[in-house]
């Protein structure tokens, strides 16, 4: 049942959700909009187009510590940390960002090898989804219709939530989201119309404009296959990239991380940090060789990782075409160009 | 009176095709189009025909001195320099990272870029203010006159004015922003080094997490790394994706940098860079 | 109790190192705050080590090297001096008290000024109360 | 995981009296790795060092600390004890407690907590140290001596009599130096030549020696044991082949040129040699003073040069020579009294400085050994101005330590060979030598008038033009003195060599604040230098009389044998090594290093250190951005651990 409130009241929403337990929403810093842990209920704003930083974090966090040991003492007496999650909502999150959690899921879950922190995580957790403004046109760089994402499709959100005029219409996608919405009493229901609005915006948001090319997953993963060794091509896509890692970073799909052991006097912590394909000691082994060296090395990795190998493993792209590293990239590189012209190579 | 940029657009392509053509260099760095006219990118020409593509708009703000010591030694390389650009090829040079008879330096003269993220002007607030390039073989175009001279540092005044405990506040929380991506190192035309002294075990210099210290050592080091090496293009801070503003810290160090030592970054082939150099009167008075 | 700041003490080799045991030969009393550890010359100090220290909970930095021109590798303490000069520089800006950090040219026959400086830099370091900017807290 | 054993020394009472040792050692045993940790009364006895050879076999052992006394006293008695047992010296860690903890409080609370955050450091380190080797290398055993005066005369001579082969490099076309200049030398008054010519015939004779005069030094490579030493030879136009020395040349030379033997007094032909007694008895064609190579004509030379010797077309030539050890011996110039107007040095004809007055007593000097002016008078007064430019903070602080006595030289064959009145003008008499008080002691006798104050100014007398006054103000009445002379003698500083600058830069040495050598000592090391292999001998050091320049030559030749004499030389183990795969070929270590042992490979693009060359002092290390450099025993891992150590407790 479609459900109602206004975007007056979104601290009143907000607070309700804090009591029950985290939020995570969207929050305006000085460099863009980013998913924070919410202490002040006021701090919730809608008014964004997409956050800079991926909300991955909330599921895959940047640093996520795993054992405490001391030095010098036995493996026996390290301790595992173990994660006391409160419920959490993810609150305001795009169509194209939730349906990286759902591709994410197949890596981390979804093969028998279960990652226990992402999963622990995942569970605890409420997304709310929200629909991009179809009234505005969408960003440059964003390309999510070329990997079939409509700009308001529900799938994978719990709550999905579209804004109409000063009004938020709230709809629970599973049951978990469901429920959630009948104990939220400061909702009202919404009229008919709205309920018909919803719908249609659903549908209206399929046909919703990004830059799009024709992708068929296995044809690209084959093509790019095909160009491995052409490093003319690859070259020239990453002449001027500098090999940092802010797309990697920024992506919601990028999910490479390293194991580090961090230590202080006697008390260490192994920890998981995010790493990336980018970086120099990404590749670098014990012996002191590293098979990856070259600029182009490195992005004609990254690029295959989501088009061809991730197709491969797992029948999907990893790539939701939020087009985040587009925007963030210090050199204007753009993946979805280099795709396009893989494809014509 | 300034040329606009379509005029040194038009000699960029044109130069860029002559030096490709008559083979004085194999390898032209100059910008091309990016996936709008907002996002143009640096763009590598090899042949005379790559010249078509080349465009210039007040968007190309990247430095592309950065990309020089990837080539082999004795590559015979034109580089399209802008002001702070021609500084790092200097600095370069003193380095010996490059060679003055390997390089064709084509000298951008330009006023009024803009940083492509906010669309702000870039003046002497996040860079060192200079239009004019100071080193150059050809200049596309005339020199840039009449704009105010102001002091690259003025625009530290603020924070020097600081109680130190705000100012602490104030780098901790932009330092706390980090997500280590690296960005304004890779970014940075001076910083060549591979691998990073943060990227290695053994010392582990700075923790790889993200946390306070571990950013504050890495950024900490960085700094002094570059002191009497950074020439303030600004280049690491339009990189952050976080928008730490790293160009303050750098601006304050390559001014104190100068007061000591009595030498800016960049601008004479035959200086020594100032910390590995010293003057045996050098005073105490700079350690107080 | 007191505040008992923790110094970390650099000293070179050739001076001030032998300074410091002179002082002792001479059995000078001097406070018990600094541990110093040693290297060779001055000049082997990386600017990160400064840093670190901080890091690790040191509430003061002192550093030892020979008198300019008397370095023991002739030049090692005139680059020290500027590289030292800048750490010093980059700290103030960071925001921490430059006070805490502080360079002196103590020369081996210089017992005695060895445990003037640590005494008043002990005392300085006290005034300025714990180092909690950089300290890395778990 | 390493195995430490922790040793807690008392000395006595010397630490346990400030240090609880047993509770030290206690504290130690709950550090993580540390297998043993024990306290004795004297750790640097015998029996003390046997618990620890016992203990290294016992418990097996791969690190050990010491928690006794400075490093500087015992570090070296407790490596021999790992030697001995089987374990690498460098695994060696010395906690100093007694210097910088026990002697320096009277708190034992303290005194112990400084000893366990002290040891807790040593602790951090020790597992991290790696074992160390020093490298062997080969050792030439040929010798090159630069500077062909008395000093190095002598150290040529006492090298080749022991068998080695020695280069001796001059940049002037004779050998000799200053000394040769001399008339007499004080105190004993005997004469120069009588005791130089011989020296300088014995090393053109001797087999041993190679004398390369008008040479430089061009180039040095290499370190201890194994220099490549490249030579200029200048061109002479003369081959020294086929010139059998009968000197027809220089009697029909119509070129004139400056004689630098005479302090320019008189000239002295374009082909010449310096002196009559000049090593090797060849000449050379002064370039600027010949006519043929002024204005293309003249040719003379050639015409009666029966062995066909005069070439000139002849180049500078090179040659790469291989020492084991190289001994400076440069000398000394005097200071250009010119710029002190004061004197009026250069402006009267009637004031000269010091070796021109050696020139003007010399019997193969400009006057034939007859003291007269420039004007052929005979000086009826004469004042000898002593501390000129020397012991002045204007000019040079030092004392140029001879002046006194040569002055007092002056004043004897003043009064020997003419009937003037000398008056000496002089800060302090120095005499400090053997047989220099009685010297004093004579000239005093000599009726020589001693004027205690400093000489101010010299001015052309008013009344008497040919006549100069000197100033002074004779402290020792008080008076100002005002005095007609007519001729002035200038005492001046002695200064290094012009040319000290290039031979610095070549050979890497340091130079004090005047530009003298520095010594690697000042007194427990006064001949050698901070690049390992290069010693200093003579004036170039310090000023100095003759004696101890011989004394000090003789000196560095036993020095330049204690080298040659090896086959095999160790070298020093904590030296610095780059990691090629960090390298970012930025080359600061090159740029910085004082002894050139970084050197940058174009091929590999990454920087490489001689570990002959380095001294570990670590500069390299902390320059290197991307922390390539291991600055061995001192490396950044260890500083870092050392330090997290240290500020646990």
């Amino acid at each position: 049942m479609l459900k109602k409130t206004t975007i007056d009241k979104l601290p009143d929403l907000a607070a309700h959700l804090m009591e029950q337990g985290t939020l995570l929403a969207p929050v305006q810093e000085a460099a863009g909009f980013n998913f924070q842990v919410i202490a002040d209920a006021k701090q919730v704003d809608l008014n964004f187009h997409n956050t800079v930083l991926s909300p991955k974090a909330a599921f895959f966090p940047q640093m996520e510590d795993f054992v405490r040991y001391q030095t010098g003492k036995s493996i026996l007496e390290a301790v595992p940390v173990e994660l006391n999650l409160k419920p959490t909502f993810l609150f305001g999150v795009r169509p194209c960002d939730v349906k990286s959690f759902t591709i994410m899921d197949i890596h981390f879950s979804g093969t028998g090898l279960v990652d226990p922190y992402w999963q622990k995580r995942r569970q605890a957790a409420t997304i709310f989804g929200y629909a991009f403004d179809l009234d505005q046109p969408a960003q440059a760089e964003e390309f999510y219709k070329t990997l079939g994402i409509g700009a308001a499709d529900p799938d994978g959100s719990d709550v999905f939530m579209i804004r109409k005029g000063g009004d938020l219409l709230l709809k629970g996608v599973t049951l978990k989201g469901e429920k959630l919405l009948t104990q939220l009493s400061l909702l009202t229901a919404a009229s008919a119309d709205e309920e018909k609005y919803f719908e249609d915006y659903i549908i209206r948001g399929r046909d919703f404009k990004t830059r799009f090319t024709f992708l068929a997953d296995k044809n690209i993963a084959k093509k790019l296959e095909d160009i491995f060794h052409d490093s003319d091509f690859w070259m020239k896509v990453s002449g001027a990239c500098l090999s940092c890692g802010v797309c990697t970073f920024v992506c919601p799909n990028c999910y490479c991380f390293d194991i580090c052991d961090e230590t202080l006097f006697s008390q260490g912590i192994r920890r998981r940090v995010w790493d990336a394909c980018m970086f120099t000691d990404f590749t670098l082994e014990a012996s002191g060789h590293n098979p990856r060296t070259q600029v182009f090395q490195k992005l004609r990795q990254k690029i295959k990782h989501k088009y061809s190998y991730h197709v491969r493993k797992y029948g999907v792209i990893s790539c939701v075409g939020c087009g985040r590293c587009t925007k963030h990239c210090p050199v204007n590189i753009d993946i979805f160009s280099i795709v396009e012209e893989a494809m014509k190579a | 009176m300034a040329s606009s940029f379509k005029q040194i657009e038009d000699k960029l392509k044109t130069e860029a095709k002559k030096l490709l053509k008559t083979g004085q260099v194999s390898v032209v760095l100059a910008y091309g189009k990016g996936y709008d006219d907002n996002h143009p990118m640096p763009y590598i020409a090899k042949l005379p025909s790559d010249a078509d593509n080349i465009v210039f708009n007040e968007y190309c703000t990247h430095n592309l001195a950065r990309y020089l010591v990837r080539y082999p030694k004795g590559t015979k390389i034109a580089v399209a320099v802008k002001a702070a650009d021609s500084r790092a090829v200097i600095q370069l040079i003193q380095e010996e990272k490059v060679k003055r008879e390997d390089l064709i330096l084509l000298g951008l003269p330009a006023y009024g870029m803009k940083n492509s993220k906010t669309g702000e002007i870039i003046d002497s607030q996040t860079t060192c203010g200079l239009y004019n390039p100071v080193l150059y073989d050809t200049l596309l175009g005339e020199e840039v006159h009449g704009q105010p001279v102001v002091s690259p540092y003025d625009v530290l005044a603020q924070y020097e004015a600081m109680d130190k405990d705000a100012r602490f506040e104030f780098w901790k929380k932009e330092f706390d922003k980090c997500i280590r991506c690296y960005a304004c190192r890779k970014a940075c035309p001076m910083c060549y080094c591979d691998p990073c002294f943060i990227d290695q075990n053994n010392p582990r210099w700075g923790e790889k997490s993200p946390q306070s210290h571990g950013n504050l050592m890495y950024h900490l080091t960085r700094f002094h790394h570059l002191a009497g090496r950074c020439i303030d293009c600004g280049e690491c801070s339009r990189a952050c994706p976080v928008d730490i503003p790293l160009y303050l810290f750098h601006k304050k160090v390559a001014k104190e940098c100068e007061e000591m030592f009595g030498q800016a970054s960049g601008m004479r082939i035959d200086d020594k860079p100032v910390l590995v150099n010293f003057r045996v009167d050098d005073s105490d008075k700079i350690l107080e | 109790m007191s505040f008992e700041p923790k110094i970390l003490g650099i000293a070179c080799n050739w001076c001030t190192y032998t300074g410091a045991d002179l002082a002792g030969t001479t059995r000078l009393q001097y406070p018990q705050n600094l541990r110093v550890v040693r290297v060779m010359c001055s000049s082997r100090i990386n600017p990160s080590f400064i840093f670190r220290a901080f890091q690790l909970g040191a509430d003061g930095v002192l550093v030892g090297g020979c008198h300019p021109g008397d370095c023991h590798y002739n030049t090692g303490n005139l680059y020290a001096r500027r590289r030292l000069a800048v750490t010093k520089k980059i700290l103030e800006f960071s925001g921490i008290e430059p006070e805490r950090f502080r360079v002196e040219w103590i020369s081996a026959s210089e017992g005695n000024r060895y445990a003037e400086v640590v005494t008043e830099f002990t005392e300085q370091v006290k005034q300025l109360g714990p180092q909690t900017k950089f300290k890395i807290s778990r | 995981m390493s195995r430490i054993g922790v040793f807690v020394c008392h000395c006595g009472l010397n630490i346990a009296k400030t240090v609880r040792v047993s509770e030290l050692a206690q504290f130690a045993s709950t550090l993580p790795d540390v297998v043993v940790a024990k306290d004795y009364k004297f750790m640097c006895s015998t029996p003390g060092q046997e618990m620890i050879a016992h203990d290294i076999k016992q418990h097996r052992l791969d690190r050990i600390i010491v928690t006794a006394c400075s490093p500087l006293m015992h570090e070296q008695t407790f490596r021999k004890v790992l030697a001995a047992s089987g374990l690498n010296q460098y695994l060696l860690t010395i906690v100093n407690i007694r210097e910088q903890v026990s002697w320096v409080t009277h708190d034992i609370e303290e005194g112990t907590a400084k000893a366990k955050a002290l040891l807790n450091g040593a602790v951090y380190r020790s597992r991290l140290l790696a074992p160390l080797t020093s490298r062997v290398i080969d050792v030439n055993d040929d010798v090159m001596v630069v500077g062909g005066g008395i000093a190095g005369i002598q150290a040529s001579l006492e090298l080749a009599n022991t068998g080695k082969k020695v280069y001796l490099v001059e940049k002037n076309s004779t050998i000799g130096g200053h000394m040769a200049q001399f008339d007499k030398t004080f105190p004993t008054l005997d004469c120069s030549a009588c005791i130089l010519t011989p020296k300088m015939d014995a090393v053109l004779q001797h087999k041993n020696i190679t004398l390369m005069t008008y040479c430089e030094v061009s180039e040095v490579k290499g370190f201890i044991g194994n220099f490549d030493v490249t030579i200029r030879q200048k061109a002479r136009y003369v081959d020294h082949s086929k010139c059998n020395g009968c000197l027809a040349c220089t009697e029909k030379c119509p070129g004139k040129g400056l004689s630098e033997w005479d302090e320019g007094l008189v000239n002295r032909k374009a082909i010449h040699i310096p002196f009559p007694q000049a090593v090797p008895q060849k000449p050379v064609i002064d370039r600027d003073a010949c006519t043929f190579f002024k204005k293309g004509k003249c040719r003379l030379c050639e015409k009666v040069c029966e062995h066909k010797a005069i070439d000139f077309d002849q180049q500078d030539t090179f040659t790469t020579v291989k020492v084991g050890a190289v001994i400076v011996a440069t000398g000394y110039d005097l200071m250009d009294t010119k710029p002190l107007i004061q004197y009026g040095y250069g402006k009267y004809p009637g004031v000269y400085n010091a070796l021109e007055i050696e020139r003007l007593f010399n019997s193969t000097g400009p006057t034939g050994g007859k003291v007269t002016l420039r004007d052929g008078r005979e000086p009826k007064a004469i004042a000898i101005l002593h501390c000129i430019g020397s012991r002045d903070k204007n000019h040079y602080e030092h004392c140029s330590r001879v002046c006194c006595m040569y002055s007092l030289k002056f004043a004897h064959l003043f009064k020997e060979k003419t009937s003037a009145d000398v008056y000496q003008f002089y800060i302090d008499m120095r005499a400090a030598g053997k047989g220099y008080e009685e010297f004093y002691n004579r000239i005093i006798e000599e009726d020589v008038k001693f004027i205690r104050g400093k000489g101010a100014r010299v001015s052309k007398s008013a009344e008497e033009p040919d006549r100069l006054i000197v100033e002074a103000e004779d402290t020792i009445t008080g008076k100002f003195v005002q005095l007609p002379v007519d001729m002035v003698v200038l005492s001046p500083a002695m200064i290094p060599r012009s040319d000290t600058e290039s031979i610095k830069r070549l050979f890497n040495l340091s130079t004090d604040k005047y530009g003298f050598f520095m010594e690697r000592h000042p007194k427990l090391a006064p001949l050698s230098t901070m690049s390992e292999g290069i010693f200093i001998a003579g004036v170039c050091q310090s000023p100095k009389d003759i004696p101890d320049t011989v004394a000090q030559a003789n000196g560095a030749a036993a020095e330049a044998l204690t080298i040659v004499e090896k086959d095999k030389l160790e070298l020093e183990a904590t030296t610095a090594m780059v990691n090629p795969a960090s390298c970012c070929g930025c080359q600061n270590c090159v740029r910085v290093c004082p002894y050139g042992a970084p050197a940058f490979n174009e091929t590999k693009r990454v920087s490489e250190i001689n570990e002959a060359l380095c001294k570990g002092c670590g500069l390299c290390a902390s320059v290197c951005p991307s922390a390539a450099i291991i600055a061995r025993h001192f490396t950044n891992d260890q500083v870092l651990a050392e330090m997290e150590g240290l500020m646990e407790f």
